[in-house]
């Protein structure tokens, strides 16, 4: 019961995350869009490049949706509206969020196409940049909450959102999380202005769809990790605890695609210099701050 | 639920050697590291099915990226990594499967001979399970924590000497 | 009804399908979408999704009329955009290798628009019929022809045995057709696919540089070629198929000096070129076969032919096309990168080929030859028919009153506005900024025919631009650095102005010089400071327009019955363009120009070279290349 | 609900997905079939027909991070159970977590000075 009313806010809260994505996107904000396109592309034919590895092309989507559906099983939308509770689930959700990688290389290989595989190859090069700086953030989080437990972490900020208590961890969790979902600036594999869309370029039709599907899942997911993390999750004055995950989810999943708009695509060398040379000291840095704010603080 | 338990360890148990068994069963590199991939992914979830939450969830997740990486090194350093020429991966077949074999036995005998103790109860819940590891690492294997960091340093000093060519210039390239 | 429907009776689930198909149109432009803008569309205005890969596509747009060789590329996209797919042609009729346009307008908003709405009838009507006919065009296809290894001449198109030493023939993968399968340096100058089509197969021309090989060898033993499958004798593996372009094709796997043979013989007699990537056979010791079981090869042995990239790794190369039709860069512009991995070890630019002659016909009538000039680039139309213009009253003699003179002046500056936010509208697309993307577009739309009063009302808005753009965070961090170049005094127009030097026809020009024009010069010479350069000449055009206070379309002077040769330079929004012409009794019997295209077209090479991929085509970019008007 | 029933439901969503994916497939599938046409199943690549495989040793640059990723993915292994006890072990484990992260640090830099965080 509760899993399908997970399921069920879960959809919903991804046709939002689509509109506001085709808004970004195409500058209208339509309502409909979202169905229209999905149903659009179901009505459209979906090729199988030739000489493609098959089971890698058929797999991808499938993977991307599954995984970001399974990362969103481990987040609380509210103190019992939770598909599985899982004692790791901070450490389950990072395990399903990395499968993303899997699907985006199979996505990439399979089509034997250039452009797909510069994309594939260039996310493996965006996750060694953004990797630990999703791990040792969550890390840190953990630290205060002396649990994996995703409602347990969300317990802990009740007497202050950890985007306060730990501000650092929260801006690289969530410039990491953007690299994950490859939202702009940060969309590497997919740029339309230098691969032509890259890793999606060769799905067409209900194939697409389903590949578009599992990212919007994604950054669905991602808002709401945030939001658990760093922003007190179903936390809040007046409206009912779902609410609060409604609006603050769909809030942070709007900052992600908007936030590419203002920039350029960052640089694959860039990211990797900044993530490794810039990220990871700072998160060690989060991680010792915290260490001491956790022992000095009551 | 024990036989349940059992189905999903058997299960998830043939899973893993068929991918295995599928790590060279095909030609394209990039088949073969990702079928090992999903060979691990299915050991985390037979971790799981034996209630080793902890383990199996991060079996689960480190195998993926590792994984990831070690197929663009195949990709980069193995010829044909497409597989386009069909290469045939297995060599010294004989002297494989002899040793294969023994081992099998070996494994198998272990198993069946030694004696494991009783049985647990019923094992700690998850949540003690990371915590009973936490406490673990910071007293009794403390040494061995700390150990595994200097194995790692030498590791990274080893990988960076070796793939690396130093900075010739003064500044970079 | 569309003709690339796909088959099925229009009920139920399709019904509501071809219902959505409608409402969500998404068209890949051709040649790009700063052609249509331009000519003063707005696609997006008019309810058409653009979207970077033709597979996303449900309409292919073209605008405009194209050469053979785009159509051809056109053809191939089309080819590529999966069912219901329609055509729809603005001011073109000419399309031929494509089929008809489904939906046919002339070239202006109002077309578009009502075109628009009867391609939403035709989805929601025709996406389905029960019967629909297949697209196919020789350039489509491949076939399959027989050829001796050792005789090279001898083509059959069933296998067999060769005539002069028994061998036997071994099939090669060819282009049925002529054209575009020239995929490196021979591209502009194949022929047209008519010539082509008149000799299909190219039986007489076994020299011919486009065919393709499938043959089957050994990965492991490079001596062992097959013209069917099977296994090795030496080694038992099964051999690979392969189908490579006898030129030397996509995958460099080998011997680069390769690239400039290619007749099928000498590929075919070649293995190291059967496209087995990484062996590189005939640089083998086949000493170093024999370890282990036979199986093992060392990859030292195996790559130390390649060619090796910036850290000593030699990997295997491909040869990638962007363009003519890729998102990030000018329509018509055909960029050929040999990629190494994500990086560029080379690359080959083309611009295209004229669809006629800048003199069509001998002794031209002056009026058609200023519309001819004023058609040839439809990205600066106003510069060129101002050049044509210059020149022909430089050849005449003719002095131009200075309120027309002035009226010019704003009318080039206004053009390079336009033209400088066209390029910024195509560097956000490619960079992915996507609120500069619509503004540049829309304000380029209302600047390309706005005269002075509206000018002078869109300055708050360039202002605001402008503004924002010098606070966009990671913008340097993008641009700086990249295709950087040394200051030379042949460069022409902003690339040569964001060296430090100051080079501008306009210090020439007398009128210019009297509405207070200073060349804007910025040191750097990378891609942020071309981007600036631009910037601020859209500030700098505003201030000159404003004081003309005069915005007026060069019209000629009527030149009468005069002879001479006369010469003209002006800058346009890419540089200095040079027209040199010769008047015959008021006809124009002869004429040569130089564009600034031309100049940079040659810079695309050393600016991309062990440039990463990205970086490379923001180098490019930064370039702002035209591809019309140079192939002369 | 125990943990055995919480993987059990896992797995469910996981086949559920699949499921529904499989039958939107079938879905498509009734609508039509794709119609077989000369260059339309050839990876799309801006209206060149390149019919060449693009499977070949593909030269990454960022091996020089990837070694050290690998390095600092192990690590993560044990930052997890020592996050959750880190409250109730107090100085003993920053201090013993702080020594562990110096090492590796230590191998951070060393990578650093010898130019593997860079494009090679």
């Amino acid at each position: 019961m509760t899993t399908l009313l997970v399921l069920l806010s879960l959809t919903v809260g991804v046709y939002l995350v689509a509109v506001l994505e085709a808004w970004t996107t195409n500058g209208h904000f339509r309502i409909a869009a979202p169905l229209c396109s999905a149903l659009a592309l179901l009505g459209r034919e979906s090729i199988v490049p030739r000489k493609a590895d098959r089971i890698f092309f058929e797999a991808a989507p499938i993977l991307l949706l599954t995984s970001a559906l399974l990362g969103a099983a481990v987040i609380p939308l509210a103190p019992a509206l939770i598909v599985t509770d899982l004692a790791t689930g901070a450490l389950f959700l990072n395990a399903a969020l990395a499968y993303v990688l899997v699907a985006l290389l199979m996505a990439g290989w399979g089509p034997d196409g250039a452009y797909a595989m510069v994309g594939g190859w260039r996310f493996l090069g965006q996750v060694i940049a953004y990797a630990m700086l999703i791990v040792m953030p969550i890390m840190a989080v953990a630290m205060r909450a002396e649990s994996l437990l995703t409602t347990e972490i969300v317990a802990s900020q009740a007497g202050l959102w950890n985007i306060l208590y730990q501000p650092l961890g929260f801006v690289l969790f969530f410039a990491a999380a953007m690299a994950l979902a490859f939202v702009p600036p940060f969309d590497l594999p997919t740029a339309q202005g230098e691969l032509a869309g890259g890793v999606e370029g060769e799905y067409t039709g209900v194939r697409l769809a389903v590949f578009r599907l599992g990212r919007m899942v994604l950054i669905l997911t991602l808002a709401a990790a945030t939001v658990t993390f760093y922003l007190g999750g179903w936390q809040g004055p007046l409206l009912p605890p779902w609410a609060w995950s409604a609006i603050k989810t769909l809030a942070v999943a709007a900052t992600m695609l908007l936030a590419g708009r203002m920039m350029p695509r960052i640089r694959e060398a860039h990211l990797l210099a900044w993530g490794w040379k810039l990220g990871i000291p700072l998160a060690l840095l989060n991680i010792f701050l915290v260490g001491v704010l956790v022992l000095v603080l009551p | 639920m024990i036989s349940a338990q059992g189905l999903f360890i058997a299960f998830f148990g043939l899973a893993a050697v068929c991918f295995g068994v599928a790590v060279f069963r095909t030609s394209s590199m990039v088949r073969s590291a990702l079928a090992l991939l999903f060979s691990q992914t299915a050991i985390g979830a037979m971790f799981l099915s034996m209630q080793a939450e902890f383990l199996g969830v991060l079996q689960i997740m480190m195998m993926a990226t590792e994984m990831s990486i070690m197929a663009i090194f195949m990709v980069m350093f193995m010829m044909d990594p497409g597989g386009l020429g069909k290469m045939e991966m297995t060599h010294q077949k004989g002297l494989s499967l002899i040793s294969g074999s023994i081992a099998f036995m070996a494994a198998v005998a272990v198993a069946v001979f030694v004696d494991w103790g009783p049985g647990g109860a019923s094992p700690p819940d998850a949540a003690r399970q990371t915590r009973e590891l936490g406490i673990e690492l910071l007293g009794r294997s403390m040494l061995i924590f700390e150990t595994a960091g200097i194995t790692i340093l030498t590791a990274m000093i080893a990988a960076t000497a070796v793939a690396i060519q130093p900075l010739k210039r003064s500044g970079d390239r | 009804m569309i003709a690339g429907a796909r088959q099925g009776r229009l009920s139920g689930l399709r019904r509501l399908t071809a219902l959505a198909m409608a409402r969500d149109l998404r068209a890949f432009l051709v040649p790009g979408p700063e052609i249509a803008r331009a000519h003063g569309l707005d696609i997006e205005a008019a309810g058409l999704l653009r979207v970077a890969s033709p597979r996303h596509a449900s309409v292919l747009l073209v605008v405009g009329a194209i050469p053979p060789a785009l159509r051809e590329a056109a053809a191939i996209v089309y080819a590529q955009m999966v069912r219901p797919r329609a055509l729809f042609a603005l001011g073109t009729q000419t399309l031929s290798p494509l089929p008809a346009a489904d939906v046919g307008a002339r070239l202006s908003q109002d077309e578009l628009v009502e075109g628009v709405h009867r391609l939403r009838r035709a989805f929601a009507e025709g996406a389905f019929r029960p019967q629909v006919s297949s697209f196919d065009t020789p350039i489509l296809h491949v076939r399959i022809q027989y050829t001796c290894p050792m005789h090279p001449e001898v083509i059959r198109d069933e296998p067999g045995t060769c005539p002069k030493c028994g061998m036997t023939l071994v099939p090669h993968e060819t282009r049925a057709e002529g054209g575009s399968a020239h995929r490196h340096h021979h591209t502009m100058d194949s022929g047209t696919p008519g010539q082509a089509a008149s000799e299909p197969g190219h039986s007489g021309h076994p020299g011919m540089d486009h065919a393709a090989l499938v043959q089957y060898t050994c990965p492991m033993h490079p001596e062992v070629i097959r013209d069917e499958p099977g296994t090795c004798p030496k080694c038992g593996m099964t051999l690979v198929p392969h189908e490579t372009r006898a030129e030397g094709g996509s995958v460099h796997r080998h011997h680069h000096h390769t690239m400039d043979s290619g007749t099928p013989g000498q590929a075919a007699s070649e293995p190291g070129h059967s496209g087995h990537p990484g062996m590189d056979h005939s640089a083998m010791d086949h000493s170093a076969m024999d370890h282990g079981d036979g199986m093992f090869m060392s990859m030292v042995e195996v790559t130390r032919d390649l060619p090796r990239s910036i850290d000593g790794l030699a990997m295997d190369w491909i040869d990638v096309p962007f363009g003519p039709f890729f998102p990030g860069l000018p329509g018509g512009l055909q960029l050929m990168l040999t990629l190494d991995g994500d990086t560029v070890a080379r690359s080959a630019a083309h611009a295209q080929r004229d669809m006629e002659p800048l003199l069509p016909a001998p002794d031209l009538d002056p009026v058609r030859f200023v519309s001819r000039l004023t058609e040839m680039d439809p990205l600066s139309p106003v510069s060129y028919r101002l050049l044509a213009c210059r020149a022909m009253e430089d050849a005449a003699g003719a002095e131009v009153p200075d309120d027309i003179a002035r009226g010019r002046v704003g009318a080039l500056e206004r053009e390079r506005i336009a033209s400088h936010l066209g390029w910024l509208a195509l560097f956000a697309q490619q960079t992915g900024l996507g609120w500069l993307m619509g503004d540049a577009a829309g304000l380029q739309l209302h600047v390309r025919h706005a005269d002075l009063k509206r000018l002078m009302g869109l300055r708050p808005a360039l202002r605001t631009l402008t503004r924002r753009l010098r606070r966009t965070p990671l913008l340097k961090a993008r641009t700086a650095g990249l295709g950087r170049l040394a200051p030379d005094p042949t460069l022409r127009g902003p690339v040569v102005r964001a060296t430090g030097i100051g080079a501008d026809a306009r210090h020439t020009d007398s009128t210019c010089a009297m509405l207070g024009f200073t060349a804007i010069t910025r040191t750097g010479g990378d891609a942020l400071a071309r981007l600036f350069v631009r910037v601020e000449e859209i500030t700098h055009s505003l201030a000159l327009i404003e004081t003309a206070g005069v915005v007026e379309r060069p019209e000629p002077a009527d030149t009468g019955e005069a002879s001479g040769a006369g010469e003209a330079v002006v800058e346009t929004p890419r540089g200095e363009a040079r027209l040199q012409l010769t008047l015959d009794k008021g006809r124009v019997s002869a004429a040569r120009l130089g564009t600034p295209s031309m100049r940079h077209l040659e810079l695309v090479g050393p600016l991309t070279e062990g440039q990463e991929l990205g970086d490379a085509l923001v180098a490019v970019g930064s370039l702002d290349l035209s591809p019309w008007g140079t192939g002369q | 609900m125990n943990a055995l029933e919480q993987y059990g439901l896992l797995l469910g969503l996981a086949v559920g997905t699949v499921g529904v994916v499989l039958s939107l497939y079938g879905l498509a599938r009734r609508i039509g079939k794709v119609r077989r046409e000369p260059g339309k199943d050839v990876p799309a690549t801006a209206g060149q027909l390149s019919r060449d495989p693009v499977w070949v040793r593909y030269h990454a640059r960022y091996y020089g991070y990837a070694l050290l990723f690998l390095a600092f993915d192990m690590e993560m292994a044990y930052m997890y159970p020592w996050a959750v006890v880190y409250r109730q072990e107090g100085l003993v484990a920053l201090l013993d977590m702080g020594v562990f992260l110096a090492i590796l640090f230590l191998g951070l830099l060393y990578g650093w000075s010898q130019g593997a965080l860079r494009r090679q």
